[in-house]
């Protein structure tokens, strides 16, 4: 954060904002606003008609009355400064300089007559597009007050459960594909989890055996590998069993050299009952 | 009256199928639709007194009736709701002021145009904020603007009526009076 | 009994909360949840009193109020579904996002345990959605792993090829291509 910490338009007490340390209580009357609080300051306000509004409504600014080779010279330093980051609301800004501009030199012009009527008023645009504006922004306050569903009232659900017609949800290969993006973009917000895509003919083997295994016996080494298939498959099944072995799924034993190699399931003869919870 | 046709019983019947089927409903339900409820449809007037007598029987309870933009439905009442939060904090969060101003915009001068916005704003408006109401259900595309790059023409939904618990635009805040608004004096002159 | 510390009024009032709850909750709400409501929360067997006394009061209506294993839930009667089937064309049904995450993570990863998916989906896998899936026929048990709890092996079924119409796991779509097509979600509120 910079020095400029806060400005608030609403509150007449607090300081609108920090410059360099020192609160700015209100702005001043000529228009200057410390480049340092420009930041805040678009932050705080919704642009140009929202500062103008602000300044005549809090300020009491006459926009008649306003030094415009000053208002120039200040405008032109806050285009500077904005130039890099917003450039597009700076040319709104930039905008109502001109216009304040405008409406001042065509006042100091001598009018053709001395007609009365608000056509010829340089500034009934102005104040028609403040007055259209500020009465929008009231009219959001008011919205905002409006209880909302969800936020100040809840509408009521009650489950109706089709018990009778039981229908499946139906799901596609795509569907899988989606709920993995949904894990993978979880996963790159929590990044210690890493998700790293994997052969799966490895673990297709792996479930395979396993499931070859399931009553529990003991099976003959040699009876997981189906020579027939070519030695590709041979090779990932030999590295499903190193697989399970690793990670504990099945013991391979041997009772002695070249004697007969067998394969279980990690004790498999309790594996159908019920494991209490410690 | 139409009702005369139906015994007492069947406007009991009737009046829970339609309570039931309100309860139950994800959005508001009209009298059209309420009249779907049932194979032998009853006629609106039938339905009308059942949706009031319903509407009193909740009467006092933490549960209202109401009448919406597009149609009857429950909701809890306001005071419910500070007991409610206690079970989930999480709020949906408040808008911005553009998105509230842009959403005012729409909602009293409809139909117009990002353009239009923008004008009365004297700011660009970002798709984001147009996006969001639109996500939220509360904007809608009306048709387009038949000038040059046919910029979309903006309104509010009904949904956005029944999310602020209004049955049409004219019960939204009234505006503030234009005259209200008085420029110092020039000096100058 | 302890309701005895309350006069008629208070539990008339927390009659009327605790119904406003139920009827504007997603999930069943158990007791335990119940009495958060409740800035002083009131003893069980008060709620419970209340909720039998509820379930009385809604009795021979359109909805019903069920006690469940997760706690306790309003819900329309069977009886009602004829007429209700009548408004809503049936939507095709959906699983949850948790559940296709499980699914998805068991199809590419088996054999796994719970565990696994837990810490690759990073928040708690219900039992619930595990029995969804095996009832559905598509994962099974393979084995139990050989650590201190003896976790199921989880690993997916020849039906649930032949549902997505696959003849073996390596048709499925090949993981490899999505990384960089998803951006983080947004942590901002």
């Amino acid at each position: 954060m910079s020095d400029v910490t806060e400005l608030l338009p609403a509150s007449s007490a607090a300081p609108l904002a920090h410059v360099l340390g020192e609160p700015v209580n209100e702005l001043p009357l000529d228009l200057y606003i410390p480049p340092d609080a420009l930041r805040v300051l678009l932050e705080s306000f919704e642009g140009p008609l929202d500062l103008l509004l602000y300044l005549i409504r809090k300020q009491n600014l006459d926009i008649l009355d306003i030094p415009m080779a000053e208002v120039t010279r200040q405008y032109m330093k806050y285009i500077e400064a904005m130039k890099a980051s917003q450039l597009e609301l700076a040319a709104e800004y930039l905008l109502m300089a001109a216009v304040l501009i405008e409406i001042k030199s065509r006042l100091l012009l001598p009018r053709p007559s001395a007609s009365e009527d608000n056509e010829n008023d340089p500034r009934a645009e102005l104040v028609r597009r403040l007055l259209e504006y500020e009465q929008m922004k009231l009219a959001a306050f008011e919205l905002d007050q409006l209880p909302q569903a969800g936020r100040d009232f809840q509408v009521v659900a009650v489950l109706f459960e089709r018990e009778m017609i039981v229908r499946l949800p139906d799901v596609s290969a795509a569907d899988l594909r989606a709920a993995w993006q949904g894990i993978l973009a979880r996963a790159k917000r929590n990044q210690h989890h890493k998700i790293a895509t994997s052969a799966l003919s490895v673990r297709e083997q792996m479930s395979a055996i396993l499931k070859l295994l399931q009553d529990g016996r003991f099976a003959r080494f040699e009876t997981l590998f189906d020579t027939a298939q070519g030695i590709p498959l041979l090779v990932v099944t030999f590295s499903a069993v190193l697989e399970l072995v690793k990670e504990k799924y099945i013991v391979v034993s041997q009772d002695e050299g070249f004697a007969p190699i067998y394969v279980r399931l990690s004790s498999a003869e309790e594996s159908h009952e019920a494991i209490p919870l410690p | 009256m139409s009702d005369a046709k139906y015994t007492d019983r069947e406007l009991a019947h009737i009046r829970m199928v339609v309570e039931t089927a309100l309860l139950t409903a994800q959005d508001p339900l009209s009298v059209n639709t309420l009249k779907r409820l049932f194979a032998d449809e009853p006629p609106a007037t039938v339905l009308n007194d059942q949706l009031e007598a319903l509407q009193g029987e909740w009467s006092g309870r933490g549960v209202e009736l109401v009448r919406l933009a597009s149609g009857w439905r429950f909701r809890a009442r306001l005071e419910m709701q500070p007991h409610l939060d206690r079970l989930q904090p999480e709020k949906p969060p408040r808008y911005s002021r553009a998105v509230m101003e842009t959403l005012a915009i729409v909602a009293y001068r409809q139909p117009v145009t990002r353009g239009d916005i923008e004008e009365i704003r004297g700011v660009t408006v970002s798709s984001a904020i147009i996006q969001t109401l639109k996500e939220r259900g509360w904007l809608e595309v009306l048709g387009h603007k038949d000038v040059p790059g046919r910029p979309e023409l903006l309104g509010t939904t009904p949904q956005f009526l029944d999310d602020l618990g209004l049955s049409r635009l004219s019960e939204l805040p009234p505006l503030a009076e234009l005259q209200g608004l008085v420029l110092p004096e020039s000096t100058a002159e």
